[in-house]
């Protein structure tokens, strides 16, 4: 977001007298596309593909990214980056991620999921890829529902919360607690850098930026595996206003599902990518 | 006797649920009917459309490509639509928010400001009920207590307050449209 | 004084979410009373009390990326070639 | 009682739970979803086992499980949520458990759209799994025939120990219709004998669809081909519309042959002496139906939602007697009556009375840009 | 090259390396597995891709990503594991990337056993997953011809951007035979323009099988289909054994062909004008070519390792001009030439020589005991 | 394996000067049905079978068990158990469980799995049946490769070992380390219990016991996901002699997948069962 | 003094994997020269030293629950009735 | 000419490897060979068997219901395959091992002493060759010297010492063989 390099804009005005120089601080990235975004307002996947833009610009890594959109809102993804992308069956990112990176190990492959594609439908791959230690980074858009589908009950919806297929509240009885997938995949060997962030306020969504651009540096060094979890908003499904919604994330997803690096792998030699 | 309608607007102007009362109506009056949304992952916030059929006899196809009703809420509404709407056919648009020019001669156009008059009423909300007074004008499917008595039996409890106000905009809608037909002769029969 | 900072929003990007003008520390953005081509009421920046910093706060927050933000800053020597 | 004005996906999961479903498993896709969400509120409510599962995989196979149990298990998907179901349905009919399969089909191939499609035809009729198997394939067209079938659906797969799938498409998922709801069936007292409930005063019960020996195998494969024989004989189904004096006939399931009745109705208008056979089961197909009205008929026009498979299917029962046309749309385009009518008439002016010797000529399956083909 | 005598499944895994494979992804399942573990052994040999996966599910993707990547991929599997593919086929086929995928029958349903079957006709050539897609399926019943066809499944593949299927049965895969194994092939120097490479001096590029619309999923779908059309015209190959003069044919694909030879070559030495025709591609299906020899055969006798499958496409082929018996073993167990030429020989009996006007009598699918049904 | 109750053996012969009675201290349990095993001699899933057999006598839950077979070499065990049971497809044994379970909750449901059963093809099914918290059981036999299908990686196949499938011996960028089943579903919030346990020693076995014995007491009592892990062994196809192969257990197997219990709930009220 | 235990082999279901002969801790198990009808040489109970004392190791590590273990115990009164 | 030969045993008695070897010479030989073994889950401990069939043309079928000659290691093999014998078919039996009593009278039963002699040579492992080598003499399908190239080329170099074993085994598998058939007075031709 915040370019690291100041970048002079050809408009800037410059004031002699003050002997200051307006600087354009914050703007689209290139990696993002003009096409505007089907996401409902105040959606935070539109943060999250940002974010990703943002750190791929940074890292001057369009020309050789190619990203694997996810079966969920985000499936229009490939619309919306300005670099190469495919659409993985629900749920089967990891597994065609993992195609791509071993054909072209010198690439940057990424995918980008929601809880219902990588914590349900696509658990075993996203397990596996984690276990092979597969050279990819994952972006996890943890929403705590299905939203393509109009809010079903997703692994990562909060005990109690209503949805569309738990009427009467998560009950822990019968669908158990949500999944922690940040902590699980943090366990296992091959696993790189694990981090979950959320989005929710300016200071975290710059937290976030950081995973994000550590995951893909990870990458770039050939540590292995990295993902980044990212607490997202819902306000459709939820049935709130976008700035109640984020309120929602802070107070009642946080506490479930806390923020932090849960792996993070010593560098290697420097980020091969810049 | 056949009636197709196709109920036209931006999600959240109750345009569903409009199609549906007149479903549910037909249905309590002994007739035929099939009411059938447009469905998809962009539904929030853009188009919502339906089409009911009505009719004395079995229904073969729940869908239609030229109705003999088109009840537009909105502008795009009306651009589509009017192209699709069978020669004769009845276009009802709220002209509150339209104004969008038709050019087609033989359609039967009956603008209605129906979100001014719903919010004379006292809710913007009630702007389907007034558009639904019209059809049911226009067309006479249904007498007008048959929609009444859908209403009381079909709509959400919780606000009887609410259900006063639906048939005044109810019958709202059949005197603009009572207004128009005067204004223009003779019916056109679709 | 003038602002220290600016910002330029794309109303027809916006989708009035509200949430810069949530998170703005000076208030400087409110959201319009008529619509964008999409039918959203957009954010508009009215710092008539010029306190933008140009901090980017909202920038940040923004899920359309529609806002671009200004700063002044001293002037330095602008780098050559390079 | 009275009618209702239904949902095509929630009138079957009422009329599933009217019927006694002890279970249901699902996986949310569009455009069956509301069948999912109709059994999460319901089934708790009536203490009975609800589960949204964690993909496909996972719930054919908690249908699989209940099954076993002797229970009445259903689940419901659509197209890409089928395929994903092959190996559990092909375990399914190996072990011989009744279960119940709701497909609400929608644009494939792969992720496709999920508007109205009829292309599952051939995964549901020809091959719902590996290996030589059949379910019983039950096609309604309107909410009333979802409901009736439904029940049906419970009945055939107990009677059979068979997969009853009900194939349908969005269109139908999706619309209201007014109909009649029957009333709440009694649960059953007992399990069958063959049921997973313990070896309590009985010997223990195995449940399996493996058998080593390619011999047994064989034998296993025989009776299940026996039974689809008696299913064969006892539960073809259709809908018939104006064939006492057609001429032509026009065949299609489902929505395409709800569609194709209108065009019918407006042909007969015009004074084309047309009719509608519209298979309700599609599995056992109504191939002596067929062929007996192919003795008459000048020609056959086969409506469908895809690029042309049930129409294999027809011209295999028609066996060369007559010519067999085809009108399909794909991707998740319904078929207007307008143009249905259209290749009624073209049907109508390129067949005369004597049927021709009647021969194939170019390949099996291309369409034309116009999406017809002559057989 | 001079020949080696060479197991099927692994004369198929080397042949692939030497047609250029980039990726093998699988998961172990006889009776393939010695493919998988042919190529754990080559391919890091040669410093290409291989991965156990995690699943077939999980392989078919790999596959799916590596072919995007413009490489040449491929999987292998077995009934069950292939209905766990048939989503991810799906996908492939919308997407139009060039797969090459190894189906060594075994039987089913379910579980089933380990032996040779050739139950997945369906599965393969009408319904490899939802959507109106089909792959091209090649049919090789020696080593030999399971070689050539490898390196020809790549080609086509890349040719026409589809899958294409290699379906046999245990037998071939577990045999070996002497076969001559060509030359390495060079690898290609550059990808494809539709390939993901990274979007580097170029426009971006997407690979998806998603299509929003409705009109836009029918004209991919008719662009799917035309290429079907296309490959039904050029792709065609049969393998024809004493059809000159033949008065009876036999049809039959894989093992089962191969088998039917000896029988065929048995009768003649009794006096019987019959011959063999098998089917290479099973996707397109040689229907111009039965519809051909329909004109004068006396009759057709299909021989399957299934309940009857294939003839339903040999029927649709040859029309009603000639009768169509079948012969089929199920569960594993591999049809003998005695058997066939019984079969044969009361085949000769029963038919005359000016054919009959040919109906179909009793329902289409069920098979009598004796395994035999005339239809 | 040793009954807790003395049973008097009719042949018991009485010395009438020792004062000592002669009793029958080990033999095959009454759930083990009288079928020989086509299991390889010297194969540990034979005292699996036996131990989750005497356990089931034992919790006298014969009539009302129900188990639910793998496919791998174990495919067979519903041979082999004198209960119902069903073989579920390659993987779904949890999910077919799932389905049995909440059906019959009174009835008791276990699983029987291979290690390339439940932690490859079946990853998803047993992290969402611990996830969901179902009430079921799962003995897990991690022999380190796939059985049946001759020797190939599992994923816990431990590196450098050399199987069909990894003819180099497993290597760490290619495929990962071992996958430690137990430690990632021991995370899991619906679990209640999860033990590893060896088969390689009298002494160990003993322990599996009473580890699978506690497993069945959760479900008895409600508590939720019960598993035990058993490190096995597949002398056929580590190519070793069956003593040689437990030594193997132990010595390479142990280190790295530890014996020890990762969850194990405060029991509820008194076990249902007996 | 006669051994504290004895065992029976079951000498058609052994598969002569030797395990109880590895564990047996007073060696009283030899594996057979001679083949059972499977074809394996099945473990024997050779205990001419009479050490054997019932302790059931054997038998706990039997793949094939082929063992049965008798144990000389201190005669108690055998529980009546029940 | 074809001819179709069975090898069947326990596993570990070297059956497969037989039959390969024989399918080896074959193809040296120029002619048409095909090998097929039986493949299960229970492969290990159980039995093993695998067909060859030789031919002087292409083969159909790999696969025979009633072979020539059958090469029988052990007992289960003996009882199984005298009954699918082809008439007049040949059955090569270790003699060392197999006690069941034949009863069909027209097929032709040598009785080779292959597990003791392979013994006497120093090697139990080699019974396989000495039946090999009986069936060579048996069948005169190949010259003695197409085997023995065959294990030239294909067997294992790493072992040298083994190769000559082998041949002695071969070699001797041959007189035992000829032995016999000087006994029978003519040879049953298959
Ligand atoms: C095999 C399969 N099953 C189900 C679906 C339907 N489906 C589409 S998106 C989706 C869930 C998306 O939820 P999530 O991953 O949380 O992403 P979000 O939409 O919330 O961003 C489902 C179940 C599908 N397309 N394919
Ligand atoms: C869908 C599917 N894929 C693959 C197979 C083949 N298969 C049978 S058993 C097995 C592995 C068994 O290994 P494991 O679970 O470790 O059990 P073990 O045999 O070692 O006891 C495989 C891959 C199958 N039957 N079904
Ligand atoms: S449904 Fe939810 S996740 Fe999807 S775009 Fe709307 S707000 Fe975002
Ligand atoms: S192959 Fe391995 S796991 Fe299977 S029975 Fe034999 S020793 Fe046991
Ligand atoms: S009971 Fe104990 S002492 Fe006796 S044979 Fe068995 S292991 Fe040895
Ligand atoms: S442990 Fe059992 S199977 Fe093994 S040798 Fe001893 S008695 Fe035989």
């Amino acid at each position: 977001m915040i370019a690291n390099t100041v970048e002079v804009d050809p408009s800037d005005r410059v004031d002699p007298l003050d002997r200051t120089v307006e600087e354009l601080v914050a703007q689209r990235p290139k990696t993002l596309s003009e096409i505007d975004t089907h996401y409902c307002p105040g959606c935070m996947h539109g943060v999250a593909h940002r974010l990703v833009a943002e750190v791929i610009d940074e890292l001057n890594i369009r020309e050789r990214t190619i990203g694997v959109a996810p079966v969920g809102c985000s499936v229009f993804a490939y619309n919306y980056f300005e670099c190469d992308f495919a659409v993985a069956a629900h749920g089967r990112a990891p597994a065609m991620a993992t195609g791509l990176k071993r054909v072209m190990p010198d690439k940057v492959i990424f995918t980008y999921q929601g809880d219902g594609d990588l914590a349900s439908i696509g658990s075993a791959e996203i397990l596996h890829a984690a276990a092979r230690g597969e050279n990819i980074t994952v972006v996890f858009v943890n929403n705590a529902v299905y939203g393509m589908t109009g809010g079903q009950m997703a692994p990562t919806t909060l005990v109690g919360m209503k949805t569309t297929s738990s009427p009467y509240g998560r009950d822990l009885k019968m669908s158990g607690a949500p999944l922690k997938m940040s902590e699980l995949i943090a366990q296992i060997d091959g696993v790189a850098f694990v981090s979950r962030r959320s989005l929710h306020s300016p200071a975290e969504i710059r937290k976030a930026k950081k995973a994000i651009r550590r995951a893909f540096e990870m990458q770039l060094n050939g540590q292995g595996f990295s993902m980044v979890e990212l607490l997202s908003s819902c306000p459709t499904n939820w049935d709130m206003k976008p700035v109640e919604a984020l309120r929602w994330i802070e107070t009642r997803m946080v506490p479930v599902f806390p923020l932090g690096d849960f792996k993070n792998s010593v560098p290697k030699n420097s980020v091969r990518g810049v | 006797m056949q009636h197709d309608v196709i109920f036209c607007g931006f999600g959240g102007q109750g345009t569903l649920f409009a199609g549906q009362l007149l479903a549910y109506a037909a249905m309590d009056a002994g007739l035929h009917v099939t009411w059938i949304p447009s469905y998809g992952p962009e539904m929030r916030g853009g188009t919502a459309h339906c089409t009911v059929i009505v009719s004395d006899e079995e229904i073969g196809s729940p869908l239609v490509r030229a109705p003999s009703y088109v009840l537009a809420f909105n502008n795009p509404s009306v651009e589509k639509y009017e192209l699709l709407l069978a020669p004769n056919g009845v276009l009802i648009h709220n002209s509150s928010l339209t104004s969008h020019a038709i050019t087609r001669a033989e359609i039967r156009v009956v603008p209605i400001p129906a979100s001014d008059v719903a919010a004379e009423i006292g809710n913007a909300k009630l702007m389907n009920m007034v558009m639904m007074g019209a059809l049911l004008q226009c067309s006479q499917m249904l007498p007008f207590e048959a929609i009444e008595r859908a209403l009381e039996a079909h709509m959400s409890t919780r606000r009887p307050e609410l259900l006063a106000l639906n048939k005044r905009a109810l019958q709202r809608g059949v005197e603009l449209a009572q207004a128009q037909s005067a204004g223009l002769g003779v019916e056109a029969s679709a | 004084m003038a602002s220290k900072g600016r910002i330029v929003i794309d109303s027809e990007r916006c989708k009035g979410c509200e949430l810069c003008a949530s998170v703005c520390p000076h208030h400087s953005i409110h959201m319009a009373e008529t619509f964008n081509a999409k039918g959203y009421r957009p954010a508009v920046w009215v710092d008539t009390d010029e306190q933008c910093t140009g901090c980017a706060t909202c920038a940040v927050i923004c899920p359309d990326a529609a806002i671009k933000v200004y700063r002044q800053v001293a002037l330095r020597a602008v780098p050559s070639g390079v | 009682m009275p009618k209702q004005l239904l949902k095509g996906n929630e009138a079957i999961a009422e009329a599933a739970i009217r019927a006694g479903v002890d279970a249901y498993f699902g996986y949310p896709i569009t455009p069956q979803t509301e069948l999912l969400e109709y059994m999460a509120k319901r089934m708790p409510e009536l203490g009975r086992a609800f589960v949204q599962a964690e993909s496909e995989v996972a719930a054919i196979n908690m249908v699989y499980g209940a099954a076993c149990a002797g229970k009445r298990a259903m689940t419901s998907s659509s197209s890409p949520g089928v395929s994903l179901m092959q190996e559990g349905l092909s375990y399914i009919a190996g072990s011989e458990v009744p279960v119940v399969l709701v497909d609400v089909m929608r644009g494939g191939p792969g992720l496709g759209n999920i508007a109205p499609s009829q292309a599952d035809y051939f995964q549901m009729v020809k091959s719902a799994g590996h290996g030589d198997f059949k379910p019983i394939v039950l096609a309604p067209a309107t909410v009333q025939e979802a409901i009736d079938l439904t029940g049906l659906a419970f009945d055939l797969a107990e009677k059979y120990r068979t997969i009853v799938t009900l194939l349908l498409d969005g269109t139908l998922g999706q619309m209201m219709e007014p109909a009649e709801l029957p009333p709440m069936r009694p649960m059953p007292a007992e399990m069958p004998a063959w049921a997973l409930t313990g070896a309590a005063g009985r010997k223990k019960n195995s449940i399996l669809s493996f058998r080593m020996e390619a011999e047994d195998l064989e034998a296993h494969n025989l009776h299940l081909q026996q039974k689809l024989a008696v299913i064969a004989d006892e539960e073809v189904r259709t809908y018939e519309y104006m064939l006492d004096d057609a001429e032509l006939i026009v065949v299609g399931f489902g929505t395409a042959g709800r569609v194709s009745q209108t065009a019918v109705k407006q042909a007969r208008q015009k004074g084309i002496k047309v009719g509608l056979l519209r298979p309700i089961t599609l599995s056992p197909f109504p191939d002596r139906r067929l062929s007996q009205l192919a003795d008459e008929a000048r020609g056959f026009l086969v409506v469908e939602m895809n690029a042309g498979q049930m129409v294999e299917d027809v011209r295999l029962s028609v066996g060369g007697q007559a010519p067999v046309k085809f009108y399909g749309r794909m991707g998740g385009v319904v078929p207007m009556p307008d143009e249905i009518l259209a290749s009624i008439a073209r049907l109508d002016q390129a067949t005369t009375k004597a049927p021709p010797t009647y021969k194939i000529e170019g390949p099996l399956v291309p369409l034309t840009k116009a999406h017809e083909v002559t057989r």
